[in-house]
């Protein structure tokens, strides 16, 4: 089947099958369970793990296939957010670093939608500095016990499988002494706690890890060799989150320039003004995705330029709250009904602290793609038990 | 003109900032605002009794301290940066609004402080509408004092002060005058500024004293000059917004002329400069700062909110092109 | 839409820019800018005849290569890039604006490199009209193509491109309708924003490659946050003009009915960014980026020039307000 | 004699003797003449040098005399440029620290104007990183022979005596290998050229050291001890800089606020917010420096926090003359005369380069009025021989 054939008929299944509108961060359980059903759909269709191995549950297609999937599914809205990090992150460490055993265990229920995942790499006290993290996993005689914090996990409430990062040796420098783990987010000594954050709604978790027995068998990689592991699931991240990124979500987005231009005074040229340096910056940064895009498609990988849309989507969601709340006035801030824009200034610090702060991003751009010296790096010889990490009062 | 605080202007704002920090703590502002009045009735007692704050301004003749915009200023900048919830700001509105129209009916209970009293800003809003006893609304060179009448909480973005739409029902006139209903839109923008400025330092002293606490990658954040460099410019913003609250304040006082210059450029730099500081203290705290838990949202959003209170910024900017005669 | 290179675009840009950097290197530049005609005759004869690209854009029939605004756009940015003095910029407006109007008279000596031509853009202001064999003055819908007539040189910020004032001496018509003006209006501001872009590149390049050979305190400058972020900040406005002057060029070349906005926002954004980008270069070289023997300067003012070419850089932003209905 | 009658007396004196015109940065032999003519005025009038020690030709007033005397002045010009590095910088240096034979030769010639100094810090491998100079300076029999460049060196050209800073000790880390000494101009050996910058003109100099003698008397305190005196010089810079810091210079400014307001079209409402733009910037930091100006006067020093008013004035400078030259058009960068507006772009940068630069103004607020931890650093250690300073290919 040629390609075009393959994306017509990916079309017409997603016409009679898929939803047009908004997915939902937070399905609830009833929304879980449709997903799940959709996703299973999705599988038999053969639209699950398009370029993933057949011999682990995937069809087996290239990457060709992958992307012309994905291009018909933009004008779609399909339930999976709550598959994501495990179809975007977990699955793929697990294809590239997986046990045998493991891919035969969990692939294909995760590709079925019948089981979800979480990722567990972030802790209180290393966000940014994801290798300082504390957790740690002893050696026991029949596997691990394993007692930390994590934080900023998405879809931990419904999870059934956790990828956790561990540290396993505190006298070595601190990228030298972690493991990585597949944890049963159902075994005991595991707490999911709902992480209210600052637009009063829990979109992360928090995960307490008390005593947790894990088999022997379950270690992805080997012992301490878990920073490169983690290297590879963050590459993954990386490349599914800027697939997406700033290529759309401004349709329904209400301090975006197409909605603002209807709702403020255009008729003050000081206003107009505003409106058309929104325009400005809203459009550089688009055909900036554009041409990223394009690149990729001519087989041009953007790599860490990838950082650059990044750190511009998030300085525009900042600017664009922040203008829209201004050119609104008191309205934005106090109100009987809607509060959209406040809820857009709430949530506007996220995507500038969210997978890498700005100044994360900013080092990146400078070292990877501007080729800068480095920072001098103290961290990287003194074993960790040793090294000042988290907050020190 | 006079920017520096005298001997007995840093006593006055060490009392406050003191009785703040043990009255109405940061955990106690929380518990306040999620209680049913929105504030804890028993501080305000404390203030306005202990330390006589609700009568700061009014004339001693009223009952009040009869002090000078350059006090209340203080007081505003303290309580601003302690978030102080409550009608604290909307009581002192409604304080500045009577004493300038030479009121002698409402003065003595509001500074006895047994009347809660607030003032209709934008048509019908009000600052703690549904908490105050009377609402002075104001309607051209006319001011009525509701009490009664229809209050409609709204929904705010910053839980620390809430609002509400007020029913314009009838009301007892309060004598007035066109000309002194533009030097109160003045003396407004000065006392919201300073408690912008509050606001500003408050999140300014924060994430400078995690910069000294918090590590990553093996060093304590504020030694990277991504860090570093940011924080003296936000330390540049309060130098300069702290000078501009200082001449509004004098101006106020002393030289009635200077004040609407003085006061609109206080709104145009202080309001801004006050979200930005709050914007880059909470981004800089990192994940931590975008929790519920943690205070960087409470600073933002009473920095945006304190923004946009005397209107949308603009309007600031557009009256200094005005005043300059651009 | 096309905003990447082809296999042959790349190849233009290597010709150019290998060309440039061997024929035209900025110490030769600096000659040249200080000999009386401001240029050397001998690149130009080379830069036309060997690699023809007077009559880039001029169509075959008059004897240029009859390329697209893509391609124009990648010459343009290479001759920004290694600030090529004398009348390319000046040249190559006058080309557009005489295939535009469907000229035959001047076209094939312009194409042929032995007509030195330039567009009066504000008035009775050239680029280079003091050095122009002819010079276009417009007049609303009218052009007429001038030869001699007084040239008074002008003193120019930028010592690397001379400015002139024309004396309106009479001269023969060419060619021109209203509807066409916008567009060359439009397409001019393409030609701009490429060279702009250039300029920015250039200017970038500079203080990264001086980031890594630098050292303060013991360590490479690059190494710095101060620096660094700043130039990560500078790498993002470069990807975006890019972005940005590739859409204009193709709309130039494929999408009319586009045009308009796409040339404007090119000015609106690339004009700014790129004197943003080359001020920041020369203010992180330090001390030496304000010698005189540093090029830190020659990109910077070269980059104010060209941000003000066009007009108040206001206009191109009055004009997306007008385009996008504002 | 109280402040009052003093401040009248002193005012009655310069109504007599000073100008009101604008002092020049390079006013030629002939105004050098001028100038020490009026210096041996000022002096014999009892006004140079007013708070140094009677000792050394000083008044021995105190500091309440030396700024009632400053402050009537700032309503005239007084043709002191020449001497301003040596009344600032030099003087007080050798006040502080030098020897009784240094005190007696110099500082009455110089408070009288008969003797023009110069600063030799700075050099073209040692910017913002003074310590990092190489000039060396050799022990002799009789003293000392240096070899060596400076650079950005106001004044040289007219000078007789320079304050120099050389290394005398390589062995040891780059702050304890220095040495201060007072070196003679016109001795043989000592090129000075003039240093053209970006604006076209020669505003510094160039100064070349070619086994220049100097003889031991001349070394200002002890040896190896050089970037102590230094600190002292530059306290004394950073003070006779900040207490003019922003204070005037804008009367005359074309790309000021005052000057702008009557050159543009304030028609154009966008026009217009930009003028409230400068406005607004102009007047913040004008109060304060005001505010800085009278906590001085009420005894509280403001240290470090005199370079958060250097930094704002240096943005300040760059931000009028972008938005001045950007307000006018073209015709700010072609033109037949004027030309002020170029003048003014081209001179922009100066602001943020010369005194530190605006990194160095940040490090300095972080470090020392935040009280932020410091950089670490690698170069306080390492013998200066091993040490990687300059520019290295």
């Amino acid at each position: 089947m040629d390609l075009e054939e393959y994306r017509r008929r990916a079309r017409s299944w997603l016409e009679a099958n898929a939803r047009r509108s908004r997915d939902e961060d937070d399905p609830g359980a009833d929304g879980v369970a449709a997903a799940k059903a959709f996703m299973a759909d999705l599988y038999d269709a053969g639209y699950s793990g398009i370029s993933w191995p057949a011999e682990w549950g995937g069809q087996g297609l290239s990457q060709a296939e992958e992307r012309a999937f994905a291009e018909e599914a933009k004008d779609f809205t399909l339930p999976t957010y709550v598959f994501s990090i495990g179809l975007g992150m977990c699955g793929p460490t697990l294809v590239d670093l997986g046990t045998p055993g493991q891919k035969a265990r969990h692939l294909r229920p995760l590709l079925r939608g019948e089981e979800i995942w979480c990722q567990l790499f972030s802790e209180p006290g290393a966000g940014s500095d994801v290798a300082a993290l504390q957790t740690r996993a002893t050696e026991t005689e029949d596997g691990w016990v394993v007692s930390g914090q994590k934080v900023w996990t998405s879809v931990a409430q419904h999870a059934d499988w956790g990828l956790l990062l561990t540290r396993t040796d505190v006298d070595v420098p601190k990228h030298k002494g972690l493991s990585m783990f597949v944890v049963d987010m159902h075994a005991p000594g595991v707490t999911v706690r709902p992480l209210r954050d600052m637009t009063g709604r829990a979109h992360f978790n928090e995960i307490f890890f008390d005593d947790v027995h894990i088999p022997a068998e379950n270690l992805v990689g080997r012992v301490n060799d878990g920073w490169n592991c983690a290297v590879t699931t963050l590459l993954h991240e990386r490349l599914s989150i800027s697939s997406g990124v700033g290529m759309g979500g401004q349709k329904d987005n209400p301090v975006a320039f197409e909605a603002l231009r209807h709702t403020v005074d255009t008729g003050d040229p000081l206003v107009r003004d505003q409106l058309v340096e929104l325009y400005i910056r809203s459009r550089a940064l688009a055909l900036f995705n554009q041409r990223l895009a394009q690149e990729t498609k001519a087989g041009i990988f953007p790599g860490a330029r990838g950082s650059a849309a990044k750190l511009l989507l998030a300085e525009l969601s900042m600017f664009q709250a922040d203008l829209a709340t201004s050119l609104a006035g008191p309205e934005a801030v106090a109100y009987e009904d809607g509060g959209r824009l406040a809820d857009s200034i709430s949530l506007a610090p996220a995507l500038s602290l969210g997978g890498g702060t700005n100044e994360i991003m900013r080092n990146i751009i400078g070292d990877r793609v501007l080729n800068l010296p480095p920072e001098p790096r103290v961290d990287k010889t003194v074993p960790f038990k040793d090294l000042k990490t988290g907050t020190r009062q | 003109m006079n920017l520096v605080l005298t001997e007995e202007q840093r006593e006055l704002r060490g009392t406050v900032r003191s009785f703040l920090a043990a009255a109405s703590p940061l955990p106690d502002v929380r518990r306040a605002a999620e209680s049913e009045s929105g504030y804890d009735p028993a501080v305000y007692r404390r203030l306005n009794g202990e330390l006589g704050l609700a009568g700061l301004i009014v004339p001693q003749e009223y009952g009040g301290a009869g002090a000078g915009y350059a006090e209340l200023a203080i007081v505003l900048e303290e309580t601003g940066a302690a978030l102080l919830p409550g009608p604290f700001l909307a009581t002192t509105l409604a304080a500045i609004l009577l004493t300038e129209l030479g009121d002698k009916e409402l003065l003595p209970d509001i500074a006895a402080g047994t009347t809660v009293a607030t003032v209709a800003l934008d048509g019908d809003r009000a600052l703690n509408g549904a908490e105050a006893d009377v609402v002075l609304m104001v309607d051209g060179a006319r001011v009525r004092a509701v009490r009664g009448g229809g209050r409609t909480p709204l929904t705010t973005l910053d839980p620390t002060r809430r609002q509400a739409r007020v029913e314009a029902v009838a009301g007892e006139a309060v004598a007035s005058s066109e000309a002194g209903m533009e030097r109160v839109r003045d003396l407004f923008a000065v006392a919201v500024a300073a408690e912008q400025l509050g606001v500003l330092r408050a999140s300014l002293d924060a994430i400078v004293a995690y910069s000294r606490i918090r590590v990553a990658f093996g060093r304590l954040i504020g030694s990277y000059q991504g860090v570093k460099h940011k924080l003296a410019d936000m330390h540049c913003k309060l130098e300069q917004a702290e000078s501009i609250v200082r001449n509004a304040a004098w101006a106020a006082d002393e030289a009635p002329g200077e004040l609407p210059l003085a006061a609109a450029l206080a709104q145009a730099y202080v309001g801004r400069a006050c979200f930005e500081v709050a914007r880059d203290s909470l981004l800089l705290h990192g994940g931590i700062g975008f929790t519920w838990e943690h205070d960087a949202h409470l600073y933002y959003k009473r920095a945006k909110s304190d923004e946009v209170l005397l209107g949308p910024p603009r309007i600031h900017r557009a009256r200094l092109a005005d005043l300059l005669e651009l």
